[in-house]
């Protein structure tokens, strides 16, 4: 079906199409297709070959390193990538704590860290939920006292997403403990080489290690890394959890799964199956709604208006519905699905050539899907805000 | 991109609501059908070559409104006669004629024809074929039938087509047609091969467009209901809509709502190119009217026992939406292809 | 399966088969089974026929003129008479108002009223909803005040299934205003003959009439008629509400109306259609997991505990399974379904003979089971109360 | 009506719970099987005339508690092999030493087989098959097969009996089975005929009492973590169990928990008849595998981040009822059982 896509929107599709086909490693990609999990180095070196071509910041301004790109730029490169089975282009510094550099941070913060997001060199996470702070992040507790030129921050962080592999975290400490709630609360960049920071792993359910526990023991981190004003810092996470929302449907991936799907229905003679072809038409119908939802809210955004809770909207569904491909995956595999054992997932086998283990990567996505729904502000919460928003109710 | 409405779009969405509101044009009355027709609307479902002033989103749009505002009207039938007969010859003066008023013509796909039923026989010389549930076809003088082989155009009079018309489940006069070895001559024959294919393919695109079009307009109708409704209705001290349990549902709603309106804006987009895949255009319709029958349930379940009488029209919404589901053509036909397409 | 029935109850279940089976007048059979709207002659007519075998008020204490029956007599008679085609046995009387006048009622009272109802010559209804009192009950306005030995009502209640019917009415009314809401309310016996009461028909959208609005000014009700103590209503409305959900999961109706959808998929070829097959194998197992979900909970009321919340449950699984079941029985007619117009139900054609309607009655049933998840308590207040009282949540 | 549990069955449902609590028995372990046997909970599985102490419904006792507590030790195949012995020959010598844990035997089912592939062959001298996933086998001596025609019985090291073993989703060891021409001599065909179909019949109502129970005991266990959790877990100044919308999905899972538990006690009250119907014996484990997985996916959810993590056993949890759904045999094979049935 036609959007109405302008000549410059195909013309640059078909760049970032043909860029991709050229540039993506074979090896990664095959891992992305699969659903094996993927290493440090496999999201660095894609992110390299996206930082020579300017395309790690595309939609920042020029003058920060990115390309301005459109609103529409923005979702066809993603979707083009995606779909053609390029790593997820981690967010943590460009699409996070980036534009809250560039928008609320000093010339010297600027110029400090944002050309180490551009050229892929510095590594960055988000230190965000506490463990007695999940959805209601204004309730966090690691603290940051002012001692001359520095904070020293106590507490703890977690579900720190690669945090074991970061160079740099963004966290928000609580700078004022008699203010209410979401005031007192200070937006601080953290070299995660100071002395007085642990990580600690987090095993997933599909086995893999992606999250963490930071503990930060009296770490001194100097008051000039604190972005805008002090106990402001609540504004600029808001900011940002704008930004997170609206990259967050994920037609390219929904896209490249159904055909997954597809083919390996087909290798199980089910293409005829009456049974498969119900649930295949159920989740394409799925993902043909989530498309033009996309779409409208991304001619809307073309328009000059700001996502609203469209963006929360999209959340809900693309969460869901990338979740129930993931697990019909599983079961068009059968009993070919039970040869792996999720929990030994990085220790022994990482290893495609294993024929029984070939299939690993659907199960490990299986269970890995689960997460989507909870994390970025939980689908319960998004259908808070839509109700509050949307809908003008409590 | 260009998704959003055009200021003339804009114009016939305002004209069309406002001639509905306020309005009592839940039952089907020749006055009405004849006011609608004179107000021009549906020159909506054809362009300007061919005499009408719209294409797939101007249909759309009035079809919306028929939906949202439970006209008793069935325009979607007329709209397909006419996109076949403009994909045909858009010189043709029976279009100008169907647009007045003058002349009532429905268009009919194979799909919609029972099992197997629709034959052309004799070396292209006479059709046969069984159609159930049919509506707005008693008021018709012609039968438009796009077939992959062959455009037709059959009068209504003709010996040899039966009709019995009877009120259906959604308040319309519904008719079951049978065409019994019905002639045909050179002229009843629109176009052949390729062409022909086009025509029904246009057909699709038009009825896909409809369809999803009428069930958006319902569902938002409904949802709307239930909204204004929960948050006046008090219970336990406040308003309903201030229930956590029951803000979720209508989020829900609200989501499907949506939803419902963007696979009703995929099909009508596909009515301004060539190619849109078939299998598409079914997901669209099956979707849009899943989505809808929710919102349908949960407006009554909502309202509690007010819903379940026939002062509030969430019970006549409810019904209309059965029969897009299961009327020949419908979300279960279209459920029933997908099945049986291997791509 | 096998419940472990004792031989007493085989023999019972056999007693009622056969005397349904002998008893129950064609005519009134094949209108239950097509799902076609009965009068109150059908009614009446079958239940005079219980009242002759002394089976109307099977549960009710033989010095009332009951059968002492035990609860699983209770469950095996209505399972049996509900699944042969036996119409509703209407609860107003025997279900509902009964048990409250020979618990709490006078001598004089039960002398009055009980042998009426066992004999069913009296047809009662129930009075307990207002247009501003839904599920919050206590929040009726309904007003009765003192004048001498009678009580003046005024008000109106709504949603009163079959008042156009019915001699008497029992209604929760406001004696005291001042009190707080659960306090202050009285239970009245009231003649329907009495001047001053109008019954305003409310028309169903499955094209019925059997939901009523009942219109109260000033209407004379001698103080008599009340039940209990003034201002003490509410006890005996709860100990009523107690008694209609316990008998609200209909186990046999959920198996006539799966056998009435397997006859017409057969009618139609599509015994073998697997999107047939799938939905009915699901609404099988819903109704095998409701039926022993009843047995478990029978099999607990027979060891002597009252039900509690899993009542609720039933009431809950009940209304959905059997609403599932009449909207996918119409999903197989199809377009067949289509030549009715339920809103002509009661005016034109209440005719089986007329082969375009002669599946009205399925098309009606769909429209009137979207009714039971909103009676009784809706299905979102029997959430609240096993949240509250089976899990100890707010 | 004899539904809840004798005296006996109750101390035995406590008994078993006692040994498990505090027990980390989530990793299989040698060690732990022969205590398991020596404690005589293999003895549940027949009853006393053939040395056992049970029947359907203390094996379902058994296996109830081995799914709330993820005992990694998988009983049921061992369940299904004495069911078929006991039916076969009460007598027989072998049922003393599987329940005493001296020799391990699993029993199989036609449909637990891949496509098609079990056959008596050479007018019942030998037999072929191939089947996946099968679970202790890799422990068993003794394979168990009932078969329409007839019972077998059937060494693990004969020398056409191929295994081969690998660590599964759930974390139990797996095992694929071929039998490739296993030749039969008369001592390893049990019985025939009527004799044959009675013991199948035996086997599958034990089958499925023995998966339906493990799900209800994961589901009922899944629920009561999650229940916990929301009382304790605090978000926005209360705790998250006193927010509306997830009480009332608190509710549809208490709901599925209690269905799951009805599904259960229909299969082991089946184990006690002779004629339980098979569709009914698929619809119990097909909709207890739906209940147990709604609840194990929803327990993730409520959960939050904390349920992504492998400090809880939700996600294990979860793991094993995904394996109860598409192990041959389960739930998915059922589903599809019951599209082929059709009374």
């Amino acid at each position: 079906m036609d959007a109405g896509w302008s000549p410059e929107d195909r013309a640059f599709r078909k760049e970032v199409r043909d860029f991709t086909q050229e540039k993506l490693p074979a090896a990664i990609r095959d891992k992305v297709m699969s659903g094996r999990p993927l290493e440090r180095q496999d999201y660095m070196r894609w992110q390299d070959i996206l930082a020579q071509k300017g395309w790690i910041a595309g939609f920042w301004p020029k003058c920060h390193g990115g390309q301005d790109w459109t609103a529409s730029q923005s979702y066809i490169f993603q979707e083009e990538t995606t779909y053609a089975g390029a790593p997820w282009l981690l967010p943590f510094g460009v699409n996070y704590v980036g534009p809250v550099i560039y928008t609320y941070g000093t010339e010297e913060q600027k110029a400090r860290h944002l050309p180490g997001i551009v050229s892929n060199e510095v590594f960055w996470c988000q230190g965000y939920s506490e463990p007695n702070a999940g959805s209601d992040l204004a309730r966090l507790s690691t603290r940051a006292h002012r001692d001359g030129d520095s904070y020293i921050v106590t507490g703890s962080k977690i579900w720190t997403s690669m945090a074991h592999w970061a160079d740099w975290i963004f966290a928000l400490v609580r700078t004022d403990s008699d203010a209410k709630p979401q005031a007192g609360i200070s937006f601080l960049l953290i070299d995660l080489n100071s002395p007085g920071i642990t990580i600690q792993p987090i095993q997933s359910i599909e086995g893999a290690h992606h999250l963490n526990q930071v503990f930060f023991d009296n770490v001194r981190v100097p008051v000039d890394n604190r972005i805008g004003e002090e106990n402001a810092g609540w504004t600029y996470a808001k900011f940002l959890l704008g930004h997170e929302r609206v990259l967050s449907a994920e037609i390219g991936k929904a896209k490249r799964m159904l055909e997954r799907l597809r083919s390996l229905a087909e290798e199980r003679n089910l293409a005829r199956d009456p049974r498969y072809l119900e649930n295949l038409a159920r989740l394409e119908t799925d993902v043909l709604a989530l498309e033009w939802t996309t779409l409208r809210m991304l001619d809307t955004v073309m328009g000059g208006t700001a996502p609203g809770v469209e963006a929360s909207m999209l959340k809900l569904r693309g969460s869901t519905v990338v979740q129930e491909i993931a697990e019909y995956t599983v079961d068009v595999l059968g009993h070919e699905a039970l040869a792996f054992d999720p929990l030994f997932l990085e220790e022994t086998i990482n290893d495609p050539s294993s024929e029984l283990s070939r299939n690993m990567g659907v199960v490990s996505e299986f269970l890995f899907q689960r997460a989507p729904t909870i994390w970025g502000g939980s689908n319960e919460i998004q259908r808070n805000i839509i109700s509050k928003h949307a809908l003008g109710l409590g | 991109m260009k998704l959003t409405l055009t200021q003339e779009q804009s114009m016939l969405a305002d004209s069309v609501t406002r001639f509905m509101t306020g309005k009592n044009a839940t039952g089907e009355e020749e006055s009405i059908w004849r006011e609608v027709a004179e107000l021009g609307w549906l020159g909506a479902g054809v362009g300007e070559s061919a005499g009408g002033f719209g294409g797939g989103r101007e249909m759309a749009i009035v079809m919306e409104s028929v939906g949202g505002n439970e006209l008793a009207e069935a325009l979607a039938p007329v709209f397909v006669a006419l996109a076949i007969l403009e994909k045909s010859d858009p010189e043709a003066a029976l279009i100008s004629r169907i647009i007045s008023g003058d002349v009532v013509a429905c268009g009919l796909l194979p799909e919609m024809a029972a099992d197997d039923s629709l034959q052309l026989e004799d070396e292209m010389t006479s059709v046969s074929g069984q159609f159930h549930a049919l509506a707005n076809v008693h008021r018709a003088r012609h039968l438009v039938l796009a077939l992959p082989e062959a455009t037709l155009l059959l009068s209504v009079s003709d010996a040899n087509v039966h009709l019995r018309s009877y009120r259906g489940m959604d308040g319309k006069t519904k008719s079951d047609l049978k065409l019994d070895h019905v002639a045909l001559s050179e002229a009843s024959v629109l176009s052949k091969g390729p062409d022909a294919v086009a025509a029904l393919n246009r057909a699709r695109v038009t009825h896909a467009a409809a369809i999803t079009a009428e069930c958006s307009g319902l569902a938002a109708a409904l949802f709307q209901y239930t909204l204004d409704y929960v948050q006046q209705r008090r219970q336990f001290g406040q308003p309903i809509g201030g229930f956590q349990a029951l803000q979720h549902r209508l989020v829900d709603m609200f989501v499907a709502v949506e939803e419902v309106q963007s696979l009703a804006l995929a099909a009508a987009r596909a009515a301004t190119i060539e190619d849109a895949p078939e299998s598409a255009l079914s997901r669209a319709i099956a979707g849009a009217s899943d989505r809808a029958l929710h919102v349908a349930k949960e407006a009554i379940q909502l309202h509690g026992a007010v819903g379940m009488t026939e002062d509030l029209p969430l019970g006549a919404g409810l019904r209309r939406l059965k029969v897009l589901q299961l009327v020949p053509g419908g979300a279960e036909t279209q459920k029933r292809r997908l099945l049986q397409s291997f791509n």
